[in-house]
């Protein structure tokens, strides 16, 4: 334990959305590997708890110029302003049911501590957070397939993704047991990542130069020289993330190569994006 | 006092009208009154205190005695039976096919216990139901591969000499919580005098902070 | 039947005809604890809210009542800590009003969390990043201290006050009262300020999101502010409403005015730092966002510039004005108007910064999300106000709560009680 | 000595201040809240040791390896297996949701006999014995033929026993439904001769032209088909999408190149057209055609030149021009076809005209291009036992081309054409074109068997079902299809046991003709399927047991292959949409929904978008410019000839103007409310339309009008 404090990690994830189909394989495999549960009716998609989210984004022009990109949107497991763990959900439980674990960089959420006050999901500018409203219930029987790695939730509190954290304590255990003091890459990967039959998603250790998440998005390890709350700006031209300028600092990166997509990111004034697009972070200024 | 008693019953005939039947002038009522206060105090404490933990907890013996010091002398040490699966998950109770390694068809000993483990589900194939002492709720992750591999830990820090004892004690069960008593701790206060007594969840922090310098995120430990 | 207990020489209604008025408001009462069980035992899914919508009407009368409740701490702080003495002809009722206001906040919280029996873990298991945290602690204590605040006036009850111990313990807390008004104005600053910051440090909201000083943001300060100005007008609208159901004079005019004028300026310098922070933000903070002001009030079938002008102009600046000049100050009508005005504003910049809020769309591809409410929300909502109504028609019935009325309102030659 | 009121305050007061000061308080306090976080009515899954086994599934013809996650006996997640030659790791949604289905309380649990309006249930030896029983009076009555049989697929062991029982019975009369491999059988015999089946390398292919298959929308082998589209983007290989809609397919594609509904086949003939005139096709393969090029050409620029085919498709001719060319010239081009799921309807005009175009650049049987190969065999049957009444029964004419047909026959018929029906994992009754003359056909039937694991609308109209297991509970071989690149049987193995008292369809079926003795059960002499699968493997089956899956071919099919054109040179009739309203509406395929029988997983269902189904409004996709006084997310009422359904509308951008699509996959009513009773199914809103000269039902769409409800 003492060594996981000195190397901290940070798991993050980079979806590249010309990959993505929109096929729903992430959204289901996620729900059947966390317990999450259904519900008679779920077409109404602001009660219906989907941990991964799968958006449907057009760059709103007319037939025949169309044109569609699908966003998944896990919890984007912010580190807040200035990365410094003070993400806008863990800010402001106020019985420290979400916290910021600074040795992976993974934001969770106690479900047997939250007592409900939906503080964090007005906080979370990604929806990326869920309540229950109803008791969870399953078809008898079907309670037959629920995970002992993830405990079900009951009414009245909120849940999120995890980044399947129970998958790095099954890889850590396993490490314990070899005698070996750190994961593989590939011990530690998430139940999306695993199921995307477009392999769009890509998991690892965003401080980790051997892994393929920290080769494709390049963290900048400065702050933003335009907005000093920014940290771990991505330098690949093409990776952007989901409101960035508000400082959240996402550990979710998006890839894309078509402009529209990149700009459907963030919010920008008239104008603006001409002039920000071609800003990678520090290093650009270089 | 007894002149604003008399205002009481002067001014207003209406609301004091019952209660001056029962009301009295002498002082002996408050003497009266401590008396009622004390014993009622006293009564209500120790009941509290002693009746109340016999009320939460209901008792129920295990299936049959397990003598943990006999199959420590035979078996060996605690991960002989209660060991790390190959991909790091820790076993727990042992499964009948476990208990068979040793026990074959025929009986071991001439204990009594013995024999019922042997009749009662040796032949009829069945798992034994066990009470677990020390069951962590399902919010709880608690990995034993970090505790004793990583940590290097021993059993007893957090079990106790369980493994001396030669009979099985009750298991209580909370009503409300359903957790075992062993989580709370013996004592209803929930003081503690070994590290073992008590396992909720400040007592993993405290140890956590001691030994790690923190009390640990909250994922560390839940699920 | 009941009068031994009603104040002497104070008229007031027969006891069938208040029991009746009790009764009916006791209904809506009634429908609203069924509502308020339901939410209990069959969970949140009985509102309207959703995962857009985590806070909704709930917080938005929490924060309305704390908000109007504010009279009592800014009276208090006034008469004990400034010693504007005349204000002691109403500190009665700014404290039960305040009183009402705050039970009924905790009250709402404690239907509006998913896990009421787990509401402690906001105490036992603090965040002290959280202004929420902050809330439930300075909401509590002041609580508290507004119940001792309550408990002299409650001891003043004629059968009560006979029995020596509370007569003397109601004079000796009189004596002591500034130590708890003043504790009690320390612990409102924080609350309210803390509502206020609630809404401010959602950095993730550009809506809500706002600088500040150290870790306040500037709605903090707007909130504390917004809830002195304003808390006072609903203590005049109350008195005002008691005086015309009782058909009596209550409190003298120039207590009245006094107040108004105090609330008016409250309100005048708190509209100029509202605009000031609107302004700032609008023009600073959001743009930097990557959001124009138009983005907020545009492209929904709600939340137009209306109600942005509605709250600062018409509910900030008009109550402000119509309060601070003597002659509209002085003039029934037109302070009646102000100071409803001035209510309907300070509750509608409530709405705004918790509904509209959730409202907005944040993605450049999400979708303005509005809300309706469910009958068990707005039940729930109404409670509080029906037994707002039963406590004060009980207190003013039972205590001497206006030490003006009777010499406002002699039916026999006056001789006071002592 | 007085009780005062004193003494009871006293008393009260002790009390509580007793009960204060000891642990009662702080323990309730704690306890309370520890009850709430370990409510009784939530569930605690069991632990146990985790283990993982391979197997395949075959919900879908895509017949991918799954690893299933186990937690001692009990299965509690399906993931994709990596390594697996068709899917490497991925999985689709239905897939990992496969355990919805194994545990859906709402499964036929037990044998089932239909006593008027409700099912009871009786024992598996009752139920076999009841249909072997009725089975012997049609055979006793001299008219084998009046048993029918339609499955999904004529693919693997299961179904080729049931062909068995067939033949052995003296039936020629079973049937499959339309399936993508059906397609391409039929595609490959009209133009290569039968027996075949072809492929698309759509892993190497460097210009994939398709029309309208929707490549990520379940087409084929859907995770192969995803894994091969994303490989593009490193491949730097082209997607050019030929539909009306912007499917995501379209969306993905380099580019979508919009067109007006059933006019598919005039494109391609189009392009062929512009291929043969700029003389950029393979003129070595060319060659070789058979069947009248001349003719074919002389055709194609007559009738078919991009100017005349430009108003009819909607497409420009300088488009037309521009792709025909970008495809021939491509290195590696390959035009692919099936529109949506390429099951259910399809036009063999279309088919063979798009793939006509690959014969034309060249590409049959070279890298990135079309491969045509034999169909899979790998089974080896003992020599069925005839008897006379078989042999004889095997000589009639079977009762319709297509299944569709022998419906038709039975609606039509005063007399019973079908004495019994088989059916077995079809549901005919919702996949196919107005499905409710398929009800009613099915009513018309005396005796109707019902192979299934759910209480579908098919089973919903049988006599007695014989539940059967669900891929997770049986051994079964799946052969891969639909147009698979490479050719390889997996292994579905019984990774759970049976949940209820089902069998293996295989198991029933031998059951079934074990009872009906004499040569029938001298054919079916195995103790059980599993005993069955082993020694009709032979050349595989050590793979299978070991592996779990067995590569029957890969890589590029060698030997030439002849190319006939006269199909086309005969200039078949293109199909038209039944009706005259103004706009059209066509089925949408999405791959969060099956089409086939079954009904989507409460997962998948949770997954579908609000624009697709809202509460229980299916909601249909409109152009703006053609949703004249309809309201975004407003109520419509959209009326064709084979009825009418009251719907949600989406206006939507990406939608050709004058179409409307409905979503396919909805409106089930099964007993499971949470797939069920949600949306209609545009199968009742469409009706067949046979096409002259091949017999299959071609209806791509529906003339339709749709106003403000």
């Amino acid at each position: 334990m003492k060594q996981e404090n000195n190397k901290a990690h940070k798991f993050g994830m980079v979806i590249d959305l010309d990959k993505c189909t929109g096929c729903g394989s992430c959204m289901v495999s996620c729900m059947s590997e966390n317990n999450v549960p259904f519900k008679e009716d779920e077409s109404n998609k602001k009660d219906s708890i989907t941990w991964m989210r799968v958006y449907k984004i057009t760059n709103g022009k007319s037939f025949p110029d169309t044109e569609i990109v699908y966003l998944p949107r896990p919890c984007q497991h912010c580190g807040g302003k200035g990365d410094h763990g003070h993400s806008p959900c863990v800010s402001v439980c106020p019985a420290t049911a979400t916290d910021y674990g600074y040795d992976t960089g993974i934001v969770s959420q106690i479900y047997t501590r939250c007592f409900g006050c939906r503080y964090c999901m007005g906080a979370c500018p990604y929806h990326a957070r869920y309540f229950n409203w109803w008791d969870p219930k399953w078809p008898e029987g079907m309670e037959n397939y629920l995970s002992p790695n993830v405990s079900p939730r009951m009414r009245g509190v909120v849940e999120k993704c995890s980044f399947c954290y129970h998958r790095y304590q099954a890889a850590r255990d396993k490490a314990y047991v070899d005698g070996r003091d750190d994961i593989e890459e590939q011990e530690y990967q998430t139940a999306c990542t695993t199921a995307c039959p477009a392999g769009a998603i890509v998991f690892g250790d965003l401080n980790n130069p051997a892994h393929a998440v920290h080769q494709i998005v390049k963290p900048d390890p400065h702050p933003d020289p335009r907005n000093k709350h920014i940290v771990g700006k991505s330098r690949n031209p093409n990776v952007f993330r989901l409101l960035e300028r508000l400082g959240t600092n996402p550990k979710v990166y998006y890839l894309s190569e078509r402009e529209w997509v990149r700009k459907a990111g963030d919010n920008y004034l008239e104008g603006e994006w001409d002039e920000i697009k071609n800003h990678h972070g520090s290093s650009s200024h270089d | 006092m007894s002149e604003i008693e008399n205002k009481t019953e002067n001014g207003s005939t209406e609301s004091a009208g019952e209660r001056t039947a029962g009301d009295t002038k002498d002082d002996k009522g408050l003497g009266l009154g401590v008396i009622f206060f004390i014993v009622a105090f006293v009564v209500c404490f120790l009941s509290g205190t002693l009746l109340f933990p016999k009320l939460l907890y209901s008792k129920r013996e295990q299936p049959f005695n397990f003598d943990h010091k006999l199959h420590v002398g035979e078996a060996g040490d605690c991960d002989s039976c209660h060991y790390l699966r190959e991909d790091g998950s820790f076993v727990g109770i042992p499964k009948l096919a476990t208990c068979l390694d040793c026990h074959s068809e025929e009986p071991m000993g001439e204990t009594e216990d013995e024999a019922i483990f042997a009749e009662e589900y040796v032949s009829k194939e069945k798992e034994v139901p066990w009470f677990i002492y020390s069951r962590q709720p399902d919010c709880v992750f608690f990995s034993h591969a970090a505790h004793t591999q990583s940590g290097g830990m021993d059993c007893v820090t957090c079990h106790g000499p369980i493994g001396e004892s030669t009979s099985s004690k009750p298991y209580q069960e909370n009503r409300i919580t359903g957790y075992s008593r062993d989580i709370w701790g013996e004592n209803i206060w929930g003081f503690k005098k070994n590290s073992w007594d008590r396992m909720k969840m400040d007592d993993c922090a405290e140890c956590h902070k001691q030994e790690t310098g923190h009390q640990g995120y909250c994922f560390q430990c839940h699920k | 039947m009941d009068s031994a207990l009603i104040p002497e020489g104070a008229k007031r209604c027969s006891f069938p005809k208040f029991a009746i008025g009790i009764a009916i408001v006791g209904a809506v009462l009634l429908w609203g604890v069924y509502a308020m069980f339901l939410c209990w035992f069959k969970g949140l899914n009985q509102t309207n809210m959703n995962d857009y919508y985590g806070f909704a009407l709930w917080i938005w009368a929490d924060l309305a009542v704390i908000a109007v409740g504010g009279g009592a701490f800014f009276t208090g702080l006034l008469k004990y800590i400034f010693k504007v003495d005349e204000l002691k002809n109403i500190i009665n009722f700014a404290v039960i009003i305040g009183f009402i206001c705050y039970s009924s906040a905790l009250l709402i919280l404690a239907i509006d969390i998913g896990q009421p029996l787990r509401g402690w873990f906001i105490f036992w298991h603090a965040n002290v990043h959280s202004m929420l945290t902050e809330v439930a602690f300075c909401l509590s204590c002041y609580f508290a201290v507004l119940t001792i605040e309550f408990i002299p006036n409650i001891l003043e009850n004629r059968q009560v006050n006979r029995v020596p111990f509370f007569h003397h313990l109601a004079h000796n807390m009189h004596g002591v009262m500034a130590i708890f008004a003043a504790t009690g104005a320390f612990l409102s600053f924080f609350h309210q300020g803390s509502l206020g910051g609630v809404a401010g440090v959602m950095f993730g909201r550009p809506f809500a999101v706002r600088e500040g000083l150290l870790i306040w943001p500037w709605t903090f300060f707007l909130f504390t502010w917004s809830a002195a100005a304003f808390g006072p007008c609903f203590t005049l609208l109350v008195a005002k409403i008691t005086e015309t159901i009782t058909g009596k004079k209550l409190v003298k005019d120039n207590v009245v005015h006094l107040l108004a004028k105090i609330s008016g300026w409250m309100i005048t310098t708190y509209i100029i730092a509202k605009i000031i922070d609107t302004i700032y933000w609008a023009t600073v903070t959001i743009p930097s966002l990557g959001f124009k002001l138009s983005h907020f009030y545009t492209n929904n079938s709600f939340y137009g510039y209306w109600i942005l002008i509605t709250e600062v102009v018409l509910c900030g600046v008009v109550p402000g004005a119509l309060l601070i000049i003597k002659s509209t100050r002085e003039n029934p009508t037109l302070r009646l108007i102000a100071i409803v005005l001035g209510v309907i504003g300070v509750c509608l910049n409530r709405w705004v910064m918790v509904l509209q809020i959730m409202a907005v769309p944040v993605m450049s591809f999400d979708t303005w999300a509005l809300y309706i409410p469910s009958w068990q929300e707005i039940a729930t909502t109404i409670l509080p106000v029906a037994y707002g109504i039963i406590l004060i028609a009980i207190t003013y019935r039972y205590l001497p709560v206006f030490p003006q009325e009777q010499e406002l309102n002699s039916i026999e030659p006056a001789t006071e009680a002592e | 000595m007085k009780v005062d009121r004193r003494s009871f305050l006293g008393l009260g007061l002790g009390a509580v201040a007793g009960i204060a000061v000891s642990p009662v308080g702080i323990k309730l306090t704690d306890d309370s809240s520890i009850w709430t976080q370990n409510w009784p009515w939530t569930p605690v899954p069991v632990d146990g040791e985790v283990s993982y086994e391979s197997s395949v599934c075959s919900l879908c013809p895509g017949s991918c390896g799954i690893s299933v996650r186990k937690i001692g006996d009990r299965p509690v997640k399906i993931e994709g297996l990596a390594g697996h030659p068709i899917n490497d790791g991925g999985a689709c949604l239905h897939g990992i949701a496969g355990l919805q289905y194994l545990y859906d309380p709402s499964r036929v649990k037990t044998p089932l006999k239909k006593n008027g309006n409700t099912f009871e249930a009786i024992s598996w030896e009752d139920a076999i014995s009841l249909v072997a029983a009725k089975l012997a009076d049609i055979r006793n009555s001299n008219a084998p033929e009046r048993l029918a049989g339609i499955m999904d697929k004529d693919l693997g062991s299961v179904s080729a026993l049931f062909k068995r029982f067939f033949n052995t019975f003296g039936s020629p009369n079973i049937y499959t439904l339309p399936t993508l491999e059906s397609n391409l059988q039929a595609t490959a015999a009209t133009v290569h001769g039968k027996g075949q089946t072809i492929a698309f390398d759509l892993e190497n292919a460097d210009f994939v032209l398709s029309f309208g298959a929707g490549l990520i929308e379940g087409w084929g082998s859907p995770v192969n088909g995803f894994k091969a589209n994303a490989s593009r983007k490193e491949r730097h290989a082209k997607l050019y999408q030929i539909e009306p809609r912007l499917s995501n397919t379209a969306a993905n594609a380099d580019k979508w190149i919009p067109v007006k509904p059933g006019t598919e086949a005039d494109l391609a003939l189009a392009m062929c057209a512009v291929i043969l005139k700029k003389k950029l096709f393979d003129s070595k393969a060319v060659a070789n055609f058979k069947g009248g090029v001349n003719k074919l050409n002389a055709l194609l620029q007559k009738t078919y030149a991009p100017s005349k085919m430009a108003e009819t498709t909607g497409v420009k001719s300088s488009d037309i021009d521009t792709i025909a060319t970008l495809f021939a010239k491509a290195k590696m081009p390959v035009a692919v076809f099936g529109k949506g799921r390429g099951d259910g309807a399809q036009s063999l005009k279309e088919l063979v005209a798009v793939h006509t175009l690959n014969c034309l650049v060249g590409n049959i049987n070279k890298k990135g291009g079309a491969f045509v190969q034999p169909e899979t065999a790998y089974l080896e049957f003992p020599a069925e036992s005839m008897d006379s009444i078989a042999t004889d029964g095997l000589t009639k004419a079977k009762a319709g081309r297509y299944a569709h047909q022998v419906f038709e026959k039975i609606n039509a018929a005063s007399q019973p054409v079908v004495e019994a029906l088989f059916v077995y994992n079809a549901n005919p009754c919702y996949t196919l074109h107005g499905a409710d003359n398929i009800k009613k056909a099915l009513g018309k039937i005396p005796f109707v068997v019902s192979f299934s694991s759910f209480l579908d609308e098919t089973a919903k109209q049988a006599d007695i079902i014989l539940p059967i297991h669900t891929f997770v509970e049986r051994l079964e071989d799946v052969p891969s299809c639909a147009g698979l690149a490479k050719s390889v049987v997996g292994l579905t193995k019984p990774v759970s046991p049976p949940i209820f008292d089902t069998k293996n369809p295989g198991d029933a079926i031998i059951l079934i003709a074990k009872a009906l003795e004499g040569d029938i059960a001298q054919s079916f002499e195995w103790d059980s399927y599993d005993d069955c699968l082993e020694s009709v493997t032979p050349g595989i089956w050590d793979d299978l047991s070991e592996e779990g899956v067995a590569v029957i071919s890969e890589g590029i099919p060698t030997g030439s292959v002849a190319v006939n054109v006269s199909f086309l040179a005969d200039n078949p009739a293109t199909v038209q949409a039944q009706g005259d309203d103004s706009l059209t509406l066509i089925p949408i395929d999405n791959m969060r929904l099956p089409s086939a029988g079954t009904a989507a997983s409460p997962f998948a269902v949770k997954t579908v978008s609000d624009t697709i189904l809202k509460g229980t409004d299916s909601v249909v996709e409109i152009n703006p410019l053609t949703a004249r006084g309809l309201e975004d997310r407003g109520y419509a009422t959209l009326t064709t000839p084979m009825g009418t359904a009251r719907v949600r509308v989406n206006l939507n951008e990406g939608m050709m103007p004058g179409v409307i699509g409905m979503v396919e996959g909805l409106g089930h009513d099964f007993d499971n409310k949470y797939v069920s009773n949600k949306g209609t199914n545009i199968n009742d809103l469409i009706g067949p339309v046979i096409e002259s000269g091949s017999g299959l039902d071609a209806a791509f769409g529906i003339k339709a009008k749709i106003s403000k409800a």
